[in-house]
């Protein structure tokens, strides 16, 4: 069953076309990358989904309804949340209220009560605060809950980020670049990461990335841009022999790695 | 032997109390390619932003053909002749593809050999000629990192200072840009690579370091490392 | 070079001790509550006796005792010790005086705090919401309103008064959103330059509108405002609007600090971190904004219905461009974001503008009236205040940037999370869906 | 350092206990008057002048004190021409309860507001130069002034100006401020009950140079005058904008514009301009010149238009207070006292004006005075004088 | 209506166009250091106000020197100007030293203390000298250019009157425009103009590429200063008048100048100036007539920044400004 459906969705930066006519379906539970060159409009796809670019044309559906033309924040509170390519976290906050941001539709929290401290107001804030400890925890990063977020090291911060989506309790995550910057060793803890993510919570997960083992070893599904359009998709095996791919992204030793 | 065109000796850097590099020593010979790997947050970025000047160690000593440059601020180090190409690249966006490559070449007063490196950068960037009036900034990623490279050749530097060059490309831009080290090091530059892609940066690497919570806890030969058992396990995964 | 050695390493752990134990720290600020205290008794219209005295408040914010018995502590000089003290001697009234201008300006640079400090929103033309408030009262506490109003008898009587606070404050915040809904759409400097815009504007609408209705009486003014009277009591001297001032002080201390670590304030601070981000979380720009702006401004609006109360007179040279810089002047100097910072920050820009300053200039005069000391004319410390006042400007920034009391994070109690550790529950039970269900279906 | 209030220091607690530190004068009581007005800030030199005249009064008034056994002091206060201030400042000359009286101030739109706090404390002032409706409309105790009120000076302006100059389209300029609206309202009223016709009535930006948008349009509706309500920094550069776009015809304004600055300004432009004023020429009287040479010996300055107002405000209220000493047989007067004195005081004779308060602290012998500038030189020519 | 509107519109424009053009140059100021610092350098006001007291002190003194009538008007001026900017471009580049450069990494905002604080400084020290040798604090400059030109603008339209400006209009235009077109010339063609640039994207990078940064802010304040002060020279000339409050005025409406053309952008910061000098004129000139008395010439403020909050509504980045959508 598909919750994602994605229809003929261009978008287009004055003249640029950005993204041209792609459709797509993405199975719930499943994992889905997305691949292409630098500026093939991987993450301008991100951008349309979680509502901070309007689509030129097109539509996406979640769940059967389209999502197009609500606010970012309302296509939060649908169910999708999101990471950033180039890291948006909030720098002076610590980890532990980055988390907590993230819960922000979670928390019913009146202006009255929390001036005059009622006691609903303390017993959600303190709820807020375990919560967002448990999931600092499951992405290992529990031991800088006090600590300025800014202050992490590159790849506990997208770790961090990832953190800060699950708190909005999405139905899917999409994940710009995940593993950019972070060595072997730690993209393959990452991969663990997202598989236990899925298979713990039933997320849908929906990934750019440039490092292909990453992505042969995770997706069930790949989806390839080039110059705004969709030029392939298919099962990993499908992609990695696929020739248009190969010339446009994967380049010689690029297929190589992947073999 | 090669002299060593660059020495860092004892090097200890601190951002405020934090201190993120530990008694850093290495050395590189001229001509060679010498990679610095090692996971995030070790310190592989603070050691080039060291050695070229925009953060001061606190002590330990760096040579830069037997001179001491630690106390040298980043324009005057650049100067000398060594080009950091820095993370994230970090090209200015809202100047022009010609105009960045320019800024490159700014302490250069002949326009004739301004004109001349430029040519000479477009022989490895043939995409970079194309483009030149685009602003720097609208660039896809990696054209921006060829460009990036691009405007540290025109200092025409003795030493060039790569921090992650492959970082979010095209694994195709990837091969490209290794291609294009292993040329620039042909021709005499020498070259100090960070990368995570431990793999291909080791190969290509005559000698690598590894750094690890700002302390240098391995070194050898490129090929020597590639098949160590430790980094095997830490890096190559 | 030894001396000092010889002194820090004999001090050292005697501080430390201090440091460790609470009950020394207790004691000891109680010993110098005392000792100002005392010394303002003697010593009245020494202003450096009344200074130490406030000062007691700093040391107190610094020490490690609860939060209760900070409050206690705190309670205890503002309520009793100060006014008890200070009303010992002729210049009981002035000391007064300048503490409820103290107590405006903290309330409204604790407001600013909201917009500027925790929302990330630079603003220029705050104190357009203090004049709002002010003439809210001004208009009905005097014969204005009969002016323009086809109905009702003004001026309202003094009782009014407290209904007015609450008017006052909506009604800033009602001037608040409707800048904000505009203004919203640019960003920083732009935003800066927009809200000045706006504040200028209603100083000057205010200044002229005596025509074609006459509504704020222009240039000339309102005069003659009514006090705030209270069962038969009526609020004349600064000494009696300082205990108005102190309560509503402590409110709005109270409320920003609540708000401050609430869901609100964490979206604050989101948005000023990074807006996209902060939206991608769930988090409604434009609404959180305008909640800023409103806030922020209903402080200022109360605190406006105080002041033109007190000082019986409002006209539109109280509202000026160099005010709103003067207050967020006082934001940045005690900290951006810093509840206790921008508290120190207002105070010591208030005193040291109204009093210090001022008796500064009064005393080198008076010696230069006595033939003690001369000083050329144009060089009358009068005359070089503003001088002065940039010079400390300048010094405080460049000695403290990050502001007097920066803002700290609060700091989660790890033990106890740590005990409390469990699954991340709201992924189990689910919003819209069963987890298990989800994860059932995704293996299908 | 200033480890104590200076300035105020020297008497001790209460006014009831015997100074703390008499210094000089062993077991005298100490009586202060404060004066508050513009010390900085654009107005500081006529508010300085206005502090020194009451100063030299009161240290004329000293011996005679002394022998009643009490100490005169001087309390200088600056209102920085701002309302803040002004009121803030009086909150302390109130709580000090050794200050009897307040001379002062130099601006209105200060006065008003200020002497809302004193008539709290009832403690009387006595103003040397505000002319503002509202100053003693308020009916307020303690509040009085020696010089003419607005409602006289604009429609004294208004008639000197249908009348003598014949001017029957007037446009109306002022500069927004509590005085200058005030001022151009009352002539504006006036004027029309007058006959003549008024072309405009615009305001104006107080601290620009550049007032050509309105001089515009001055210039387009062509009036026989311009009357300008506000201080001469402005009305300086009007009349110069004026006689650049071509406007020869009269321009007259109010005491704001009574200072040399206004020629520096105006340069050759000022031929042709009046001004009505509350002060007189002071040197115009064999008393005033005595005055005059006093001032200059002491200071080592000339005096300005306002020091024998300041001097003469001084005097009024030291006599209201010398007699409630005497009512009071020689002991310390309330404040309620001295300003009941203060009003009451009749038939003062001052340098420059005799003083009799009425029943709302507006003097009965206040006159207008009109000048006009018949060179580019200050002072300008007295041309009349108008009396109630 | 429309024909006392037009009536007086070349007289209205030809006043708009010199306070405009005052504006421009002030608010070209402003956008220069904003533009490389990311800084709103409130002291900028106070460098254009000691620009017009160093320059009135200077004309005073030539004319008591006997200097004026040695040679041309106009070669004093220029000779007034030149030093006054040299002067003014200094006391910027100490400024910068003293209250920016230390400030530079702190918070962003904290700089506008500094920037406050100097402002004060910088009145007070100018109004203090002035009064120790002139009593107060108000300086009138001896009058130059003062002849009278008319324009016979009747003779396009008949509704239109003649118009007539005094000569010194023509030198603040004249000025003006070298003054703009130079900077627009030194930021975008020269190299020292591309380092300013770079710098003020990013200053990191600029100095791997061995620009020394803290030399071209210097000369970023420089020039910025030198503008500032050059342009109080021709604002006392053409003024007559000046005191040491009318940096404050003045740099606000500037800085709304620099904002409406887009901050950052130097034909904005012209354009932008002097739209706002023609706005205000027009509105103080005609707001009456068009209001039908509701509201007057005091309004004409609340018009211009009305109209300038109107446009930033509709064009967030102002007039000239590049639209900075972050990238995702
Ligand atoms: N806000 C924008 N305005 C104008 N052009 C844009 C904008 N955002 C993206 N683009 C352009 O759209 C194209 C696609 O960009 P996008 O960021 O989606 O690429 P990408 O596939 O994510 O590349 P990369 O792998 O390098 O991140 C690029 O040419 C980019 O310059
Ligand atoms: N500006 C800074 N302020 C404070 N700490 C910093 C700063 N920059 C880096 N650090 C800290 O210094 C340490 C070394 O960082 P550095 O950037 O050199 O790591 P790196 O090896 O380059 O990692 P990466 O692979 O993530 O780029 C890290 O712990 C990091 O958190
Ligand atoms: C401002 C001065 C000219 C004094 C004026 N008469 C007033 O009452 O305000
Ligand atoms: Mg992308
Ligand atoms: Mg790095």
């Amino acid at each position: 069953m598909s919750i994602l459906t994605v229809k003929n969705l261009t978008k287009a930066f004055g003249g640029l076309i950005a993204n041209s006519d792609i459709s797509m379906d993405v199975k719930k539970g499943s994992i889905t990358a997305v691949i292409g060159p630098n500026g093939a409009g991987k993450t301008t796809f991100f951008n349309m989904v979680t509502g901070v670019y309007q689509p030129t044309s097109g539509d996406i559906e979640l769940n059967g309804k389209s999502i197009v033309g609500l606010k970012p924040h309302a296509v939060s509170a649908k169910g999708i949340s999101r990471t950033f390519q180039n890291i948006r976290l909030f720098g002076s906050m610590t980890v532990l209220e980055n988390v907590m941001v993230g819960m922000h539709n979670h928390i019913k929290q009146g202006l009255l009560g929390a001036v005059l401290d009622l006691p609903s107001f303390k017993k959600q804030e303190s709820f807020a605060e375990q919560e967002a400890y448990n999931i600092l925890d499951y992405i290992g990063l529990s031991q800088f809950t006090n600590e300025e977020a800014r202050n992490l090291s590159y790849g506990a911060q997208r770790r961090l980020e990832i953190g800060r989506a699950l708190a909005t309790r999405p139905q899917i995550l999409l994940l710009d670049e995940p593993a950019a910057g972070m060595n072997p060793k730690e993209t393959k803890e990452l991969t663990e990461l997202i598989f236990k993510m899925r298979n713990e919570f039933g997320l849908t997960i929906v990934l750019i990335e440039h490092d292909m083992k990453l992505v042969m070893e995770i997706s069930e599904h790949i989806i390839v841009l080039d110059h705004g359009e969709k030029i392939a998709e298919g099962i990993p095996e499908e992609i990695r022999t696929n020739q248009k791919v190969i010339e446009a992204y994967l380049g010689k030793s690029g297929a190589e790695t992947v073999s | 032997m090669a002299e060593k065109i660059l020495d860092l000796q004892n090097i200890d850097t601190f951002y405020g109390g934090i201190q993120a590099l530990k008694e850093i020593s290495l050395h590189v010979d001229a001509g060679e390619i010498v990679t610095l790997i090692g996971s995030n947050g070790a310190g592989k970025s603070t050691t080039l932003k060291t050695i070229s000047g925009q953060v001061k160690p606190k002590s330990g000593s760096i040579l830069y053909n037997g001179t001491e440059i630690s106390n040298r601020a980043p324009h005057e180090t650049a100067l000398s002749g060594i080009a950091h190409v820095p993370e994230g690249r970090r090209i200015f966006p809202k100047l022009t593809v010609k105009e960045n490559l320019e800024m490159g070449a700014f302490s250069v007063k002949d326009k004739r050999i301004v004109k001349e490196r430029m040519e000479r950068v477009f022989q490895y960037f043939p995409r970079i000629k194309e483009r030149l009036s685009q602003q720097g900034g609208t660039m896809s990623g990696g054209e921006q990192q060829m460009l990036a490279i691009g405007r540290a050749l025109m200092m025409q530097p003795k030493i060039l200072m790569l921090d992650e060059p492959s970082m979010g490309l095209a694994p195709i831009i990837v091969e490209q840009i290794f291609e294009i080290i292993k040329e620039l090091n042909n021709e005499g530059i020498t070259i100090l690579l960070v990368e995570q892609n431990a793999f291909q940066a080791l190969s290509i690497a005559d000698r690598g370091y590894v750094i690890q919570n700002g302390k240098i806890t391995l070194s050898g030969l490129g090929k020597e490392l590639i098949d160590n058992e430790q980094i095997q396990e830490a890096y190559l995964a | 070079m030894m001396m000092k050695n010889k002194l820090t390493t004999k001090l050292e752990p005697f501080l430390d001790k201090i440091k460790a134990n609470k009950k020394y720290q207790a004691t000891l600020i109680i010993a110098y509550i005392v000792l100002t205290a005392g010394s303002l008794v003697l010593a009245q219209k020494s202003v450096i006796a009344f200074l130490l005295l406030l000062a007691s408040l700093l040391l107190l914010h610094f020490t490690g005792l609860t939060d209760l018995k900070k409050w206690l502590i705190a309670g205890a000089v503002l309520v009793v010790i100060l006014p008890v003290v200070a009303s010992q001697g002729p210049a009981y009234q002035s000391y007064m005086e300048v503490a409820c201008f103290v107590g405006i300006y903290v309330a409204m640079a604790l407001g600013l705090n909201i917009v500027v400090g925790l929302a990330g929103l630079l603003d220029l033309g705050f104190v357009a919401f203090f004049a709002v408030g002010a003439y809210t009262y001004g208009i009905f506490a005097t014969g204005q309103a009969s002016k323009f109003m086809p109905f009702g008898e003004f001026p309202l009587p003094g009782e009014s008064f407290w209904l007015f606070l609450i008017i006052g404050g909506i009604a800033a915040a009602i001037a608040g959103v409707i800048i904000g809904v505009p203004v919203l759409r640019v960003k920083g400097d732009y935003l800066a330059i927009v809200t000045l815009g706006f504040g200028e504007i209603i100083r000057i609408v205010f200044n002229n509108l005596d025509r074609p209705v006459n509504i704020t009486n222009g240039a000339m003014g309102l005069i003659s405002i009514t006090p705030p009277k209270i069962f038969g009591f009526e609020f004349m001297y600064p000494s009696q609007f300082y205990y108005i001032v102190l309560v509503i002080l402590v409110i709005t201390v109270f409320a920003v600090r609540r708000l401050e670590y609430s869901k609100l304030g964490r979206s604050w601070k989101a948005v000023r971190e990074n807006e996209i981000a902060a939206q991608a979380m769930g988090i409604p720009l434009v609404r959180t904004k305008l909640m800023a702006f409103a806030i922020g401004a209903s402080f200022s609006g109360v605190m406006g219905v105080v002041f033109a109360a007190k000082q019986t007179f409002v006209d539109p040279t109280s509202f000026t461009l160099l005010e709103s810089i003067t207050i967020l002047v006082m934001v940045l100097l005690g900290g951006m974001g810093s509840v206790p910072g921008v508290i120190l920050g207002a105070a010591i820009m208030t005193i040291l503008n109204l009093h210090v300053l001022t008796e500064f200039a009064n005393w080198l005069n008076q010696l230069n009236l006595q033939g003690i000391i001369s000083i050329p004319d144009a060089l009358s410390p009068a005359k070089m205040q503003r001088f002065i006042f940039g010079a400390i400007l300048i010094g405080f920034a460049l000695y403290r940037p990050q502001g007097l009391l920066p803002a700290k994070n609060p700091v989660f109690n790890l033990e106890k999370l740590r005990k409390n550790k469990g699954k991340i529950s709201s992924m189990i039970s689910g919003t819209s869906q069963e987890p298990v269900a989800r994860a059932e279906e995704a293996k299908r | 350092g200033c480890s104590s209030s200076g300035g105020n220091d020297q008497a001790g607690g209460k006014s009831t206990e015997p100074s703390a530190d008499g210094g000089k004068v062993g077991s005298a009581q100490v009586i202060k008057i404060a004066t508050q007005s513009p010390l900085s800030g654009g107005s500081a030199t006529i508010g300085e002048s206005i502090k020194l005249g009451a100063q030299l009064a009161l240290e004329e008034n000293a011996a005679k004190f002394k022998e009643l056994g009490f100490e005169l002091q001087l309390i200088p206060f600056d209102d920085q021409a701002d309302p803040k201030k002004g009121v803030a400042n009086a909150q302390l000359i109130g709580s000090d309860t050794a200050i009897l009286g307040v001379v002062g101030h130099y601006n209105s739109g200060v006065a008003i507001p200020s002497s809302e706090i004193y008539e709290k404390y009832s403690l009387p002032m006595v103003s040397p130069a505000n002319t503002a409706t509202d100053v003693t409309d308020r009916k307020l105790k303690t509040v009085n002034r020696i010089v003419a009120r607005d409602d006289f000076q604009g429609p004294a302006g208004a008639e000197f100006a249908v009348k003598t100059l014949g001017a029957k389209k007037i446009f109306i300029i002022q500069d927004k401020t509590a005085y200058g609206t005030g001022l151009a309202e009352a002539f504006k009223g006036a004027a029309e009950e007058l006959g003549a016709e008024i072309l405009g009535f615009e305001g104006i930006t107080i601290g620009e140079k550049d007032f050509n948008g309105v001089m515009n349009q001055v210039v387009a509706q062509k009036p026989d005058m311009i009357y300008f309500g506000g201080m001469y920094t402005e009305g300086g550069l009007i009349i110069k904008q004026a006689r650049e776009k071509g406007f020869t015809g009269p321009v007259m304004g109010g005491d704001g514009m009574d200072s040399s600055t206004l020629v520096e300004i105006a340069g050759n432009s000022v031929l042709n301009t009046y001004i009505t004023s509350a002060a007189g020429v002071t040197t115009a009287t064999d008393a005033g010149k005595q005055f005059a040479e006093k001032y200059k010996a002491k200071f080592g300055k000339d005096i300005e238009g306002y020091s024998a107002y300041g001097y003469d405000s001084m005097g009024v209220l030291l006599q209201g207070i010398e007699e409630s000493i005497k009512a009071n047989n020689n002991a310390l007067p309330t404040r309620e006292q001295v300003a009941e004195a203060v009003r009451n005081g009749k038939e003062f004779e001052g340098v420059v004006t005799k003083v009799s308060f009425d029943e709302i602290g507006d003097n009965d012998y206040a006159k207008i005075f009109i000048y006009k500038f018949e060179e580019p030189a200050y002072p300008a020519a007295q041309v009349d004088e108008v009396s109630k | 209506m429309l024909t006392e509107v037009l009536h007086t519109l070349p007289q209205v424009l030809i006043d708009g166009l010199t306070l405009g053009a005052v504006y421009a140059v002030v608010a070209l100021g402003y956008t220069m250091v904003y533009g490389i610092l990311e800084l709103i350098n409130f002291a900028h006001g106070e460098i254009f106000m000691t620009g017009a007291f160093i320059g009135t002190a200077m004309l005073l003194s030539f004319t008591s020197l006997g200097l004026m009538a040695a040679m041309p008007a106009l070669l004093a001026l220029i000779i007034i100007i030149l030093i006054t900017s040299v002067l003014t471009g200094l006391l910027g580049v100490g400024i910068e030293r003293v209250a920016y450069r230390p400030v530079r990494n702190s918070p962003k905002l904290i700089a506008l203390i500094t920037a406050i604080g100097i402002s004060f400084v910088l009145q007070d020290l100018i109004r203090f000298i002035t009064e120790l040798k002139k009593g107060n604090y108000i300086l009138t400059g001896p009058s130059l250019f003062t002849d009278q030109i008319v324009v016979k603008t009747s003779a396009i339209l008949p509704v239109f009157s003649d118009a007539s400006f005094k000569s010194s209009f023509i030198i603040v235009l004249v000025t003006a425009i070298i003054l703009m077109v130079g900077l627009d010339f030194f930021i975008n063609r020269t190299k020292w103009g591309m380092a300013m640039r770079a710098v003020a994207q990013d200053r990191e990078t600029a100095a791997l590429m061995t620009v020394n940064v803290n030399r071209v802010i210097a000369i970023t304040f420089f020039v910025g200063s030198a503008l500032g002060g050059a342009t109080g020279v021709l604002f006392a000339i053409q003024y007559g008048t000046i005191d040491p409050y009318i940096g404050f005025i003045l740099g606000l409406k500037a800085f709304t100048a620099a904002v409406l053309g887009g901050i950052g952008n130097i034909r904005g910061a012209m354009l932008g100036g002097i739209l706002i000098g023609l706005l205000e004129m027009f509105a103080a000139a005609n707001l009456t007539i068009i209001t039908n008395g509701v509201f007057g010439a005091e309004y004409k403020d609340v018009f211009a920044f009305a109209i300038l909050i109107l446009v930033l509504i509709f064009k967030p980045e102002g007039l000239f400004g590049k639209a900075v959508t972050e990238k995702v």
